[in-house]
Formats: C-alpha cells, structure tokens, sequence
C-alpha cells in the first residue's frame, strides 16, 4: 500500500494537476503503489461534508504527505490549507502559485474592491449587478503565498512544475529522503552563448522574434538579455529545463520568470532591475516594471501603488 | 638597544666601529612582565619628565604606556635603594619575576655597520632660563609640551584644562609664539623652529573641543603655517573654533596680584597699548638640539650649522659632512612630523644606496606560528573593550559595555584594557587567544583604518588567521562624536560591538595572494625629484624608466640661481644631469608622456607615447609621480599691462642678465602670496618668502642705496632660512605687512609705478613709488595632474596637488600600491624637500622592487561556485575585467557555465557582488552573509 | 519619549569612513541615530541590503561614497549612483517613502558634509516618523 | 424538517463548485445552486501591462485550457494592434490549438468522466476514479495514459511548454517549424487519431450503448446553442470562424466576434462568483425556468455539433452524420456532450494532420511585423469548455487599458444549474437519496465538462 497523500487545490488554474499527470509512464504506478490517493478532488469524489454532504465542518482525512497547489485567495482556501496541514505530516507547496503567489498575486498590485466592482460592470453584464456575496468564499485582503498562512515543509515552484521534479519530490518523500531540486537561475540550464551585457543600453519589448538561425540548436543563439530581450533566467530558479534547455528559451522566448526567485526570499524586481542598471542599463526601459513581480507578487511584495500626498522635501 | 648612546664612531664608511654606551635598567628585561606591582609598591615620587612636569612619577617606572619595549626600568638618581645601599627595595619584595637587579651595571657594546644614521632629535627649549615669561614663578603660565599632557586623555588631568595653581577650569587662555626661537637676545635660538605656530592651532582648537567656551588667542609674529593644508587648517581654526590671531609680540608675563590671573601687556592692531588678563598663558616653546646630541655629533666628528643642526646640502639633505653617515629628524634642522617620516626613508634610501651590494646579506624574515584552521570549529569569539585612555571611557560606560558584550552569541571572553593597541594589551590578547582558544576577535576601540593592521598582527602571532579580527570603532565614531549623550553612545556602542561580533562570526580565514615582481621602476617627470630617485634606485641596482616630456631634464630648476643655503643650482643640476644620462641602468625616455597605464603593484604596463606618435610599453613593479607643477600667471597688480611689474621668476633672468631697467632701478617692490593663500587656492606656496628676501639681499648688496620693500602677509622664512629675513633687515630692505582684505594697489604713473599699501604699523595709507615691482607668483598643481591620476587612480587634493595615502605617517605614497610621489607634484617645496622626498621615494618603490613577489590583501573576489551559474550579469562591471566566464567543466559546453576571477586584477572593490542576484560572487572579508548579519544586528532589539 | 529614529549608512572605506573617522578627530558632534557599515565602495552596496535594513526595520538608510571621478576602483560610484536612482523608485513600489533612503558623496577630507549628511538625514526622518509607523504618503 | 445538502467540492472537473441542495420539510427538492466558488481578477489586473505580454498571463486562466486563452488572447491583441499574422504563424498557432484539444478530450472523458460509466455512477468513491479504473481495466488505462502523455509531448517539445504556452505570440509565432519536427508531429498525430477512433467505439458499444436510459433524461434540458462555424461553408471550427446562435428549434444567426456585445450579455447572481452568459439578441431575458428557459443557450462540444453544418474532415464527418442519425439536430441530451466529444476528438486529429500537411507549414516568415498603438481587438476561439472570447482596448503605449473576458465555462453555468436542478430532483424523492445518486448529480454537471 503506498502513502497515504492528499491533494488539494487552492487559488489555482489546475496547471500543476496537469503537470502532475504529465510524469507520464510512471503515473499509472505512481498513483496507484506509491502514493494511496485519500483525498484529491480533480481525480477523485471523497468530500468535505461527508459523502452526502450533510456534514457541517470541513474535514480532509489524515494523510502522511499533503500537496497544495495555488495561492490562498479566500476564506474557503485558508479553510481548506488549514485542514491540510493539521491532515497532514508533510505539506509540500507545489507551483508558483503556492511558494510565491504566482500570477493571481498580480491582484495585489490593484486595489481590490475597485476592480472587483469593475469586474461586475463590463460592457457585456447586466447593469446593476453586485459582488456576488452569498454562500460564496468572501476574499482575503491580498493573496497568500501558503507559506504566509502555515508551515510548508516543501517546495516545489514552477507554473507549471516540472513533471520530473514532482516525480522526484514525491518518490523521495515515500522514500523519507530530501529530493535533489535546483538551487541556482535558469541561465545555469541555459545553453545560449554569453559574453557580457554591458553593450545593451536599454530593454526591448518583446514585439520582434529574437535572433537565431532557424533549425539550429539553441547554444548556437546569443543570450537574449544580450540581445536586448528582458530575460528574467539570471533571477529566477532553474527547474524548467527540459530537453538541454530552459522552456521558453527553447521555444526562442524570453523567459518571464515562473519559478520565482532564485533564492527562495529573494525579489525579482529588485534583483532584475539591479543586474540591469548595474551593466548601465536604463531600468526606465522596462515598461511596466512592476509586472517582472507577476510571478512572486505574494509576501507582501506587490503592492497597490499608493498616490503620494505632495511633502515638503526635509531640508 | 635602549637607555643607550653611542660614544664613538670609528671607520670608513662601510665598515665602522660604533661603542655604544649602555646604561644599567636594574630590572631585567628577560624576566620582567610589566605587572607594574614594583611602581605600586615604590615609595618614593618624582616629577615625571614624560609628563613635562605636570605629573609624578615613581622612581621604578615606565616611560608611558605604549613605551617599547614594555618593561619597567629605575631611576638610580632617585631610587632610594641605590641611592643608600640597604634603604626600602620593596620593588625587589614584591617583583615575583624576580626582574629587580640593583647590583645591575653599564655595559659597552662594539658593533660593526656600514653606516650610520643619526636621529637623535630634539628637546624644547626651556623658558625658566630667562625670567621674562614668568615660567617657574607663576604656575599658571606653562609650555605648549605641558599643555599637550594636560589636553591627552592619559595626561594628569585626563584632558581636562584647569590650572595648576587653584584647579580652576581655564576660561581664557594665551598662546604666546616664538618662545625660544627667532629670538637672539633671550636664547640665542635665532632660527625658526617652524612648528610651533601650527602645534599652538591645533593645541587650540583641541582645548576649545575639551573645554567649549574656552576663549584662546595666539599672539604671533609672523603665522608660519606653510605645510600642506595647514593654512586650510588656520582658516578652520579662526572660522569654526574662534581662535583669536594677534600680530603683535608680548615681551612679558606679569600677575594682576591678586589673582593667580596673569596680565598681558601689548600693541593692538589698531596700534594702542593694552592690558588683558589670562586665566592660562602657553609658551609656545622652540625646538633645539639637545646636548647630548651635540656631543654625539662632536664624538662622530660631523660639522654643525650656525644654529647648532647638523650640517647638510640642499643636494644632499640627509648626508652629514662625514661620509657613510647620514641624518633625518630635527637633528639636520627644526621638522614637523611629515618632513621626519620622509627623511627617515630619505636617510634609508641613502643608506641603501651605499650598502646595497650587500642586500640582504644579514636579513631573515618574521617567522609566525603555523595558522591555526578553524573553519570547522564553533566559533569562540572575545572582545577586547579599550577605554583609550579617558576617549572611549570618558563617554561611553566601559563597565556595561564589557558586561552586555557577555551576553552577545558566542561570545566566550570579555576584557577591558586601558590601551587595546600598547604592547602589552598585543602580548595580553595573544595570550588570551592562546588560553581561552579564541578564533574569532572583536576589538572595540577606534578606527580599523589605522589600527586594524596592528591586531591582524597580534592575531599571526597567536597562530590565527589575520582576518578573523573585527573592529568596533567606538572611539571615532562614537564617544567622540557624541560627548554629550553619554547613554546614547553606550547603547551606540553596545550596537556597534553586536554588529562586529555578528560579523566575525561570519568571516573565514584568508590567504594573501602573492603575485611576482617586474623589478624595474617607472620614474615620470625628468626634474630635481624625478632625477634623484632615479638615480638612487638605479644606483641601488634597478633599471629605472625615466620618462619626461620635454626635450631636457631639469625641469622647474632650470628657472632657479640659488637654492636658499647659496648653494649654485644651474652646476648642481648639471651633476645630477650628468650621474642620470650616465648610469646605464637608467633608460631615458624625452618628449614622451605617459598615455595609458594597467595593472597593479608589482606588475604595471604603462604605454608612454612620444611627440612623434611613436609607443612604447614599459613593464614595471613601482612608479614615481615627480610631474613638478607650474607657475602662476597673475591676472592681478596690472602684470599683464606694466612692462615693469614682473614675477619673481622673470626678474631673476632680467637680474642676472642686468638688464637695463633693473641696472637703472631705484625702487624695487616685492609682493608675496601673488596667488596664494587666498579663496581658490587656499595653500601657501612656501618658497617665495626665501626667495623675495634672498633677491632683496642681492640688491640691497650690490646697491645699498636701493630701496626695496618686501609686502608681506607672513614672512615664512621657516627654520634655518631665518637668518637670510635678519639679513635682508640688517642691510634696509623695508618689511611692510598687508592684510587679505587690504591688497597693495599697483599703477602705472608715468615712469613710475604707485604701488599704494596700508601700513599697519604707521596706521596710515602708504603710497611707494617703485620702478620695478615683483611678484612672488604662487606655484601651481600641473596642469595635466587629472589625466596622469586617472590613468593610475591617484588621487589629488582640493588644490590639485597629488594625495598621499596619509600626510603623517605615509607622505610619499599613493592608496595606490606601488605607486608613489614626490617634489611640487606634491605641494609646493624647496628644493632640499624635494630631494629628500625623492629619496624617500625610491626608498619605499625600493622595498618592492627588491622583493621577487608581492604579497597582495586578501580582500578580492570569491567564486561561490554552489551558486554562481554563470548568468554573466557580473562580466562587465568590472572595473578591472577581473572576471571573465567559463565552463563549469573545462571544455565541457553543456556542463554550464560559471565566472573566473583573476585575482591580482581583482582590487575587491565588490561592485560584481553587489550585482549578483544569488550571492555567486562574494568579496572574501566582506560577503553578503558578513554584511547581512551586520544589518539584522544593527537593527535587532 | 520622541522617536529616535535608526538609521543604516553604508560607508565606503576610502571616503565616507575616513571623513567619518576624521569628524570624530575634529570631535565634531552630531546626532546617534546612525549606525555605520564600513565596505570597501560604494558600488559594493547591494540594493537587497536597502530593502533589507528597511524590512528589518530601520527607519532610513544611506549610502555615502566618494565624489564623482574620486573613486577609488574607477566607477564603482557610478554604479552606485545608478543604482540609487533604481532603489529609490522601487521604494515605492514596496510601499516605502522615497525619503528614507539617500546617497551622498563624501571626501575623506569633508568630516564636515559626512557631519551635515547624517544630522540632515536624521532630521527629515524624524519629521517622516517610524518606518512602520501609519504610511503618511497613502491618500 | 429542511436541510441543506453540500456537495462539496464538486470533483472531477477542472474548477471549484459547489452543489448546495436545498430539501423541504418533506425532504423533496426545493431549490439547488451550483456555486461557482472563486474569482481571481484576470480582466483587472492585465490592465497597465504592455498587450504582447498578456497572451502569457491570460493563460494561467486555466492550466487545462491555457492554449485557448493563450491564442484568444493574442488574437485581441493582433486586432489591438492591427497585425494580421502570416499565413505560418495563423497555421501554426491553429495546430497548436486543435492539438491541445486533443489532449483536452482524452483526458476529460477517460480520466475524468469515464469511471462513473466504466465502474458505474454508485461505486464507491474510492474506486470510482481513475485510479479504479487502472484496476479495472488496466490495459486501456495505460493505453489512455500513454495517448495522452504523446500528445502533451508533442506540444511540449514543439512549442516549448504545453502548460501555459509562450509560443504563440503577437503577429504569429515565435518560431518557424523545422522539418523533422513536421514528421515527427505527423507520425505521432496519426497515432492520435487512430486511437480517437477507437475511443469513439469504445464508448459507443461500452458506454453510451449500455447506459442510454440514463443517457436520455439524465440532467436533459432544453435550450438554445452557441459555437463557432467557418465563414463559407459553416463546418465545424475552433480556431477561428465566425459564431453561430441557435435557437432550440434550430434557427441560428451567424455573427463575427467582435459583434458578440450585439448577441450575448452577462446576467449576476449573488450566489456566484461566475457570471452567467445569455442570449441577449433574444429579447426574452434572463430565466433558468426548466420549463420555459429564457436567454438560456450551450456551449461546448454538443453545442458545437449542433450548430455546424457539418465537419470538413471525412471520419469526423462519417461519425457527426451516424450521432445526427440517432439524435437529431440539435440534440438536447446533457450526456451526449461526452459523444460530442469524442466525435470533436476525431476532427481535432484530422485536422492537426490537414494542418501539418500544408506546404506551408514549415515556411520561415512566422511572425508579422508589430507596432505597439492604441486599438481594440477581440478574439475568440473555440475552447473544449466553449466559446472563448477576449476583449482588449489598449492605449498609445500599447498596454491593455480595458479588458473583458468571457470564457467558455460561464456560457454552461445557467444550463448546468438547471441540469443539476433537474437531476436533483428526479432522484430525490422524500427525502431519500444516497452517495450514487449524489454523483449522478455530479454527473450532470461533469458532463459539461466545466
């Protein structure tokens, strides 16, 4: 009998279930001898308020390894991450969404209940209608990366992660071992020839395809932060790799940064914008500089932008 | 060799026979361990000279705390024992060293040098001999030395002013100048001593720091304050700490009676007698050569001067009349500290110039126990708080400081010192290292700027890695900037010790890097500086590149006739030429300029390109910056529209080729400071006073019925150079002092030019009709100083001039390693200066060039290869393209990418580390990590 | 009690530190609210150590080095100047008033403007109040 | 006495619901609510970015879908811009669609739908699953495992990522299709299709065969129906055509998208965070009545064999005429959007391989020259869950300044609750009701596949 696991889904796209079942070959015995699935609502039917819902309280059953994937939107997934971790002995964020906020977080760059009564005024809804508020999960201020709501044992970012990874985080917790991840930037998987970016003076938008020769291997291509492109690889941990390179790089596409920070606390902005002016680049190039945050815009790092009240400069 | 003097000196040059005398110490340097228990036990109290006179002393004691060699010593001439065989000798009791040794003796000691340098400096002058200044009755009025002692935190009054006679806190205090110099009559001293008037601002501007409202006058003569930055200095002390001038010379002392308050009578500036009354008065006492140095001279058979220096030449200022041995200090005349530190190195290279056939034959290097590795071990970190005396305790509560640091992690061992940098706190810390295994040292004193090198050293010495020591600078930054917030520098300092300790912990054990030496040296500028070290490095075995951009050496000597001894600089320039173009280890490069420059010491490539376009590049291991400096083209006193006013220079030509208009002139005016000393160009260009008083003395000689006038701000005929301003005085030349803000107005009048001046002694406007008015120009930086500083990152100062890495105790080099400077590159010197300099120079380019390799900071760029992934963000802001990007796996293209760095390129300036998001790059001794923990420690609590 | 403000100032070893080393030999006093950390360039700042030391809780943070053209390894000031013009825009975007955080050159030579910087700086974050104190810059 | 029950969450379908089943006293059904639980924002905070970067953020709408929002959106912002792709980069970003349905369909009927069919809608949850399915019938598992893993590779490894896609960009595509990767596409896709039709029998003679009963009344409603159809000859389309609005009794209008303001609006519930599209051009409003459906019309795969004329590819067409044989046109039974399904399973290889077979596939000229400006652009796909519409304004930098966004699901969420409601209460009667019957429910639900 394999480990008892549950999974569960939060603010998520289900990307990372996909993901999941894009190990492949090894899925079938995967899911049915290594791990004993008890509780996984894209695969299977057992419920929160007992099968015929007539239960009160939310209850997940116990489980030796716990997977959460999406950030903590509402009440109903703070509920849910909750009950995971008192289920669970190991809790493993999977995806972006959970280790970083992912791309939902990008609504903590805007004023919440602003855009949510925009949201229920398009061209195309009924005039009048209101924020849905009944029997509905009402939101949390920000979205959350789990980790701000409870421990996480485990992470494993990506949007989506990469098959072989989950593989081997979830081989290795039935073996009770550390799983062996990716600690350094995208550019250690990325074969593109470097030199140096100090010859860019500015950014360019993403408007034209980048430089390369049609049918030849991408090791043979400039790095594209070289070639001007924003590259996010040098800030954002390695994981995507697959085939001898870094996903989007291979389909010749700057990479925007999914996996999150290299270094699990640390800022892609910040960092990004730093590699950039400290090669003597114009970080004013970067249009919309605060989306080089839509994906780690959890912890507090994305933030509605606040109009400032005019002060006298302190002489 | 201490408490020892040298009788006589036998021999040649290269090979003498010294007898040195040594006195008995009755304490045995072997056993004795500075305990200091025999002066605690020592009944018997003494005036301590140290002190001069405002403390006591026992008569077993030390000179002063951070005395070398740290042991004790007894004073036979007042020791009771020894004075009466028998009497006390409780010092012997309580020694349990056992080191008390009364029945010790002199010895004679034979030793065999090639040469000799003397040093043996200087004493002040003493005022109690004439009664004038009342020094010795009146115990308020004291000497500058002694108020130095009552201003030092370790002094009798922990830097307290008050007054001897009643203890009362000094409200009011007198600087009287030239106590005992320029001074005939009262001692006979007639010379400058040329350091007082600069010691009286500073001993101002202190006191006023110790004691604010403290009222302080300087009444002076003449301001001689003509080093680097010391008129900056002047105008700083008038400015912001209210020191008060007077130009006037007060001729005596008197009490009002009453009071222990002491009455001055003097002229004003108005010119009106007056009164005033002093709490204090300081006798601003000169410099004089002691008299057991005149007998040293006279036993090693050297000529003195006049003033009782020892005799040198401008050409030769370290060399005495006696072959084989040299001088430096104030023994060859009065010097301040700078102009000391260089002719030490200017009397080394001399020496080495005359040994250098045997280099090394005698040397062996400092051996340091085997590096203790503890790069596994937890970390045992102690702290080590310095009371500096009264700096640090006065302020900040040592006691809770010491007690808190207990508390921090890791931290085993805590100890207060009262000098964390004297000798025996070094041997005490070592100790501790050893007994308490200690890998990790937090200092908490002063500025690791100055001090950390010596505890990198003491941590050697106890077999630990030099960077395991951290500082906390709670003396610069701390108790003296907040001395009125005492509990807000403790608590400053509590922080500033967590942070050092939290950093410490962090910091691993480096290796100095050592690269090999091109030993050939660079010299740029062909003139009297750039020639001399030349020559001295290349007679000390070097090839020397010397590189000038005209088509002839010489360089601003070519304008000169005399130097101010009468020495005849168009034949001493001449020799010199000759020794240069002859001495085939030095390669002369004419009308060629340095064009671009790399590298680092031991190992530069500087490409000079020459008039024809041609290049070359020259390896070398050290390089002198002897670039000279240029005149000043005056705008003012109608120079550009009067043939007859002309500078200094121009006249000395038109002089010596008689020309019509001087023959015929009647009325010569000389005007000093022409573009010195004043808004832009704050700095005293030193050589014009002597100058203008030495033309005037030809004049007046050849002429007596000329009229010359000299229009001065402050006649600087520093030291020695004093006679030639009493000369110019005994042969008429007329002395008329202006003011800044009060300019002699110079016009033209038909054949004559008006040249109108307001006399402060007549008090009334004065209008002298001249035939020929000369300006003393000032000297300015050269103008392409920038571009030769930014091809090497030397520095320069406000004024233009090159920066040397300390104005004290490094004068002649550049924070630039192996890069060095000398003569009016520099700042504006006469010619004995410059040369000494360029000894000094050599000297120092010298301790490189001798050497086969460089040992570098271990301070450089460290490849995290666990998390550099070669993303190349770091290549290019390099400033020195240390870093350059390879396989992770030699010639293995898919095994990744990660970055080199080269370390003798890498100058650890850190911009990589602060450009890698990862943490990839790290400057060993100041990682991320090290930083980091400084911050969170900074802010935690 | 009135807010005492802490402040981080990031001193380049060969400038700001000396001057700042200088001002304590001149005793030039001024306020105690910084805590200096001496590196070996201004260019060594890392922004990360800004938004840290803020995150951290200090209520200001500087970054003192050598004039323009003066600096010791070349250009590291410009990168350092570069740089600042960089963290004191994203401040904002991190909800932090562009005041707390200032870059200053300082010659070894000028205890006084290090003098001047740092009771200036301690000034107008005393008047901007504690670093998560209530946001004044929020409408 | 009443009571509520809380069938939560609603499993096997891709989004987070709820089924709230409110029972009276006498434990019969007297009202149900499918809660459609989350909302994340997307329209909002897209606003501000620069267009070409949002058909990268739209994507993570849905990690099952993302390839139709991902081309949806470069579509609007094609119009925003006013590019026309080349004709490659059209081609190539319409394989990429019809592949990523491929993949879409045999996950959702075999991983998700089949086992209430293969191990029965009353087994037990904890078998009832595609992990009881392994058990079950292993040999076909694998065989589903393996098909579907092909077909994720193949988009994988062409196009960079097959979740959440980058390759297609504004103007085209990011990069021209070398030749072997044109063979070894071909090669796998006939695998593909070969296995689609193989489902097709598969679930005609095992599944819908043996449950036809429930197959007809199960969650059956009557309403109208939306899809998207080719401008000339009205066949079966998903990338891109013009829309068609059917009437329950067949009638249709044909509209191009950026009209759809014209057609369709967004009706609020309070009790759901999804809007609920209708037909507005009806002129009836908006009543979930099961009796007399106001505004009510379906998306997805039933909807979209309904309102096709037929479909240009012959082994889908052979099976769209024997579907129509049996059920008429438009067919109204909730169930057959699984045979839909598979039947669009068919096309979508087809057509992959038509796709992959035009000469100018592999040609070099992927991409259109871009200007950022100010504009508007709308496009619509068709996605597995229905019709897709993005709606971009963007300003003179070229950033989206307004956005609206109408995705597939919420077209079904009116027909869904009336399905469940339907459902519910033809199985529950006084109070009774069980686990299976429960799911049954869900079933209603699963089948549109939300």
């Amino acid at each position: 009998m394999g480990v008892t696991t549950a999974l569960e889904w939060l603010g998520s796209c289900s990307g990372c279930e996909i993901a999941i079942l894009n190990i492949g070959e090894d899925l079938v015995s995967l899911i049915t001898e290594t791990l004993n699935i008890v509780h996984a609502p894209i695969l299977m039917d057992h419920k929160y308020f007992g099968q015929c819902g007539e239960g009160v309280t939310l209850e997940i059953p116990e489980a030796v390894v716990g997977i959460v994937t999406g950030g903590v939107n509402n009440r109903e997934h703070l509920e849910v991450l909750q009950e995971m971790r008192k289920k669970c002995k190991v809790l493993l964020a999977l995806g972006t969404c959970a280790t970083h906020g992912g791309i939902p977080a990008l609504m903590n760059g805007q004023d919440q209940l602003e855009s949510w009564e925009g949201i229920f005024s398009t061209v195309s809804t009924d005039p009048g209608a209101e924020i849905p508020n009944v029997e509905v999960p009402p939101p949390l201020d920000r979205v959350y990366a789990c980790d701000e709501k409870v421990k996480i044992d485990m992470q494993l970012p990506g949007c989506p992660p990469n098959p072989e990874l989950i593989g081997e985080v979830i081989v290795a917790l039935a073996e009770g071992r550390v799983p062996v991840l990716p600690g350094k930037s995208v550019c250690d998987t990325c074969p593109t020839k470097r030199e140096g970016k100090g010859m860019v003076d500015k950014v360019k938008r993403f408007i034209n395809n980048v430089e390369f020769k049609p049918g030849t291997p991408i090791d043979e291509m400039r790095c594209l932060l070289e070639q001007g492109y924003m590259c996010m690889g040098p800030v954002t941990v390695a994981g995507c790799a697959k085939r001898g390179g870094p996903s989007c790089i291979s389909a010749r596409v700057p990479c925007r940064g999914c996996f999150g920070p290299v270094r699990r606390d640390g800022n892609q902005l910040l960092d990004m914008m730093n590699g950039l002016v400290s090669n003597g680049l114009d970080f004013k190039s970067v249009v919309d500089r605060r989306s080089v945050l839509r994906f780690s815009g959890a912890h507090g790092r994305l933030r509605p932008v606040k109009k400032r009240v005019a002060r006298g400069k302190v002489k | 060799m201490t408490l020892s003097e040298i009788t006589t000196i036998d021999g040649l040059a290269g090979n003498f026979t010294v007898t040195v005398e040594e006195a008995p110490r009755y304490v045995d340097q072997e056993k004795c361990i500075a305990c200091g228990d025999c002066t605690e036990k020592c009944p018997k109290e003494v005036v301590n000279e140290f002190d001069a006179e405002t403390g006591k002393r026992k008569a077993v004691y030390v000179k002063y705390p951070q005395a070398v060699p740290l042991k004790y010593q007894i004073d036979a001439d007042t020791c009771i024992r020894l004075q009466k065989t028998g009497a006390c000798g409780a010092c012997e009791e309580v020694c349990d060293a056992g080191a008390i040794n009364f029945d010790d003796v002199g010895r004679i000691h034979e030793v065999n040098v090639g040469a000799v340098v003397m040093a043996p400096g200087f004493e002040v002058f003493d005022p109690a001999d004439s009664g004038v200044w009342g020094y010795g009755t009146f115990p308020n009025v004291i000497t500058s030395l002694q108020l130095e002692r009552y201003l030092s935190a370790s002094g009798p009054t922990e830097g307290q002013l008050v007054r001897p006679s009643d203890g009362k806190v000094v409200n009011k205090v007198a600087f009287l100048q030239c106590i005992g110099s320029r001074d005939e009559n009262l001692c006979g001293n007639g010379y400058c001593s040329s350091v007082c008037c600069m010691y009286a601002i500073k001993e101002a501007v202190t006191a006023k720091v110790n004691s604010p409202g403290l009222q302080t006058s300087i009444f002076y003569m003449d301001m001689r304050t003509h080093g680097k930055e010391f008129d900056q200095y002047m105008e700083r002390a008038r400015e912001t700490s209210s020191v008060r001038f007077v130009r006037c010379r007060v001729n005596g002392v008197e009490t009002d009676g009453t009071s222990d308050d002491l009455r001055l009578s003097y002229v004003n500036e108005e010119g009106r007698q007056v009164e005033e009354l002093f709490d204090m008065v300081v006798l601003s006492v000169g410099l004089q050569t002691p008299k057991h140095a005149l007998e040293l001279a006279h036993n090693a058979g050297i000529k003195l001067t006049g003033d009782n220096f020892a005799a040198t030449t401008d050409f030769a200022p370290v060399q005495t009349s006696r072959e084989g041995i040299f001088t430096c200090g104030s023994f060859s005349g009065p010097k301040n500290i700078p102009q000391s530190v260089t002719g030490g190195s200017a009397a080394a290279a001399a020496v080495s110039d005359l040994l250098s056939p045997s280099r090394f034959e005698f040397s062996t290097d400092v051996s340091f126990p085997d590096e203790k590795d503890v790069s596994v071990d937890q970390p045992r970190v102690g702290v080590f708080v310095c009371r500096c005396g009264s700096n640090i305790a006065g302020v900040v509560d040592v006691e809770a400081l010491a007690e808190y640091s207990t508390l921090l992690p890791e931290v085993v061992y805590v100890e207060k010192n009262l000098f964390s940098c004297s000798q025996d706190s070094q041997d005490m810390i070592e100790e501790r290292i050893r007994e308490q295994n200690l890998n990790r040292i937090v200092i908490a004193a002063c500025s690791p700027r100055t001090h950390e090198p010596l505890f990198r050293k003491t941590l050697k010495a106890a077999g630990l890695n030099e960077y395991l020591v951290e500082m906390a600078n709670i003396r610069n930054q701390n108790s003296w900037v907040h001395i009125a917030e005492p509990e807000a520098a403790t608590s400053k300092a509590k922080d500033l010790v967590r942070m050092a300790v939290a950093r410490v912990i962090c910091s691993d054990s480096l290796k100095p890097i050592s690269v090999p030496v091109m030993q050939k040296g660079l010299v740029i500028g062909g003139g009297i500086a750039g020639m001399t070290a030349a020559l001295n490095m290349a007679e000390q075995g070097f090839e020397v590149h010397l590189v000038e951009r005209t088509d002839i050496l010489g360089g601003n000597a070519l304008n000169l006739k005399h130097t101010w001894s009468g020495q005849h600089v168009p034949t001493e320039v001449g020799k010199l030429v000759d020794k240069v173009v002859w001495n085939e280890k030095i390669v002369i490069h004419k009308e060629f300029e340095v064009t671009a420059a790399e590298g680092f010491v031991g190992n530069f490539r500087s490409t000079i390109t020459g008039k024809d376009g041609s290049q070359k590049t020259i390896e070398h291991g050290a390089g002198i910056v002897a670039t000279g400096a240029e005149q000043y083209i005056p705008q003012e006193y109608n120079y550009e529209s009067i043939t007859r006013v002309v500078t200094s220079v121009q006249f000395d030509k038109l002089y010596e080729l008689n020309e019509v208009h001087v023959r015929k002139a009647k009325n010569f005016v000389f005007i000093q400071c022409v573009g010195s000393r004043e808004e832009n160009n704050m700095y005293c260009s030193k050589v014009c006073c002597t100058h203008s008083v030495q033309s005037a003395i030809a004049l007046k000689k050849e002429n007596p019925n000329r009229n010359v006038y000299i229009l001065y701000r402050d006649i600087r005929t520093y030291g020695q150079r004093e006679a030639l301003y009493k000369q110019a005085r005994k042969l008429g030349v007329i002395f008329i002092n202006y003011e800044l803000h009060g300019k002699p107005n110079v016009a033209e009048n038909g054949q004559v030019i008006n040249v109108e001046i307001w006399d402060h002694v007549l008090h009334r406007l004065l209008r002298l009709e001249a035939d020929m008015v000369i300006l003393a120009i000032a000297v300015r930086p050269n103008g392409d100083a920038s571009t030769l500083s930014k091809l090497y990152k030397l520095p320069v100062d406000g004024d233009g001039f090159f920066q040397e890495a300390h104005s004290k105790i490094r004068p002649v080099d550049f924070s630039v390693d192996g890069m060095f400077v000398a003569g009016l590159a520099h700042y504006p010197k006469p010619i004995e200066e410059s040369v000494a300099q360029a000894l000094a120079a050599s000297s120092r380019a010298v301790t490189i060039l001798s050497k086969t390799k460089v040992s570098l900071d271990g301070v450089k760029a460290i490849v995290d290869e666990e998390y550099c992934d070669g993303c190349a963000l770091c290549v290019d802001v390099c400033p020195y393209d240390a870093i350059t990007l390879v396989d992770r796996v030699a010639d293995d293209p898919d095994g990744g990418k990660l970055i080199r760095v080269n370390q003798a390129q890498c100058k650890g300036c850190g911009i990589c580390q602060g450009s890698c998001p990862k943490r990839g790059v790290n400057i060993a001794g100041f990682t991320m990590k090290q930083i980091s923990a400084q911050i969170s420690a900074a802010l935690a609590v | 009690m009135s807010f005492e403000p802490k402040i981080i100032a990031f001193c380049c070893n060969w400038c700001s530190y000396a001057a700042a080393d200088l001002a304590g030999i001149h005793r030039m006093q001024y306020p105690h609210n910084v805590r200096i950390i001496r590196l070996m360039c201004s260019g060594m700042v890392h922004p990360e150590f800004v938004m840290d030391a803020l995150s951290q809780g200090a209520d200001g943070v500087m970054v003192l080095g050598c004039h323009l053209g003066e600096c010791h390894y070349r250009d590291g000031n410009y990168r350092a100047m570069d740089r600042s013009d960089m963290v004191a825009e994203l401040l904002e975007d991190f909800g932090y008033e562009q005041e707390r955080f200032s870059l200053t050159w300082v010659s070894s030579q000028e205890p006084d403007k290090f003098v001047k910087a740092v009771t200036e700086m301690t000034a107008s974050i005393k008047e901007l109040g504690p670093v998560n104190g209530e946001q004044a810059e929020v409408v | 006495m009443k009571k509520v029950l809380n069938i939560a969450p609603v499993s096997r379908i891709e989004g987070h619901a709820k089924i709230a089943i409110h029972l009276d006293d006498d434990g019969n059904v007297e009202n149900t609510f499918l809660h459609i639980q989350s909302l994340r924002g997307f329209e909002k905070f897209i606003e501000g970015r620069p267009a070409e970067e949002v058909p990268r953020i739209v994507n993570r709408i849905c990690g099952i879908c993302p390839w139709m929002h991902h081309l949806a959106s470069n579509k609007a912002v094609d119009g925003a811009f006013g590019v026309t792709p080349t004709p490659t980069g059209h081609k190539l970003r319409e394989m990429c669609q019809v592949m990523a349905h491929i993949n879409d369909k045999i996950l959702h009927f075999f991983f998700l739908a089949a086992p209430d069919f293969v191990l029965g809608p009353d087994a037990d949850y904890s078998v009832r699953n595609i992990m009881g399915m392994v058990k079950a019938a292993p040999e076909l598992a694998k065989q589903v495992v393996k098909m579907r893993q092909l077909g994720q590779m193949m988009l994988d490894k062409f196009a960079g990522k097959a979740i959440h896609p980058v390759a297609g960009v504004v103007g085209g595509f990011a990069k021209p299709m070398a030749e072997e990767e044109r063979k070894e596409l071909l090669q796998g896709t006939q695998t593909l299709l070969d296995f689609g039709c193989y489902a097709l029998d598969f679930a005609i003679n095992n599944v819908f065969a043996k449950y036809m009963d429930i197959i007809g009344d199960l969650g059956a409603i009557k309403t109208g129906f939306l899809g998207m159809v080719d401008r000339e000859d009205g066949s079966l389309r998903l990338y891109d055509g013009k829309l068609r609005l059917m009437k329950s009794d067949g009638s249709f209008v044909d509209f191009e998208g950026n009209e759809y303001i014209d057609y369709i609006g967004e009706h609020v519930e309070p009790w759901a965070y999804s809007k609920m599209v209708y037909a507005k051009s009806w002129n009836e409003g908006f009543d979930m009545a099961l009796t007399e459906p106001k505004g009510i019309y379906r998306v997805n795969t039933l909807a979209r064999i309904n309102v096709c004329d037929k479909i240009s590819t012959p082994k889908a067409q052979a099976a769209l005429e024997t579907f129509r044989n049996s059920f008429g046109r438009p067919a109204q039974q909730t169930l057959l959007y699984h045979y839909a399904r598979l039947i669009e399973l068919i096309y979508s290889c087809e057509r992959t391989i038509e796709l992959l077979e035009w000469e100018g596939i592999t040609g070099q000229n992927v991409r259109a020259k871009v200007e950022p400006k100010a504009g508007r652009g709308v496009g619509v796909v068709e996605a597995p869950r229905g019709t897709l519409i993005h709606d971009y304004t963007t300003d003179e930098n070229g950033c989206i300044s307004g956005a609206n966004l109408i995705v597939g699901t919420t077209h079904n969420i009116a027909p869904m609750n009336m399905s469940v409601k339907q459902a519910a209460s033809t199985f529950i009667k006084d109070g009774v009701y069980s686990e299976g019957v429960l799911n049954q429910v869900e079933m209603a639900v699963r089948a549109y596949d939300p």
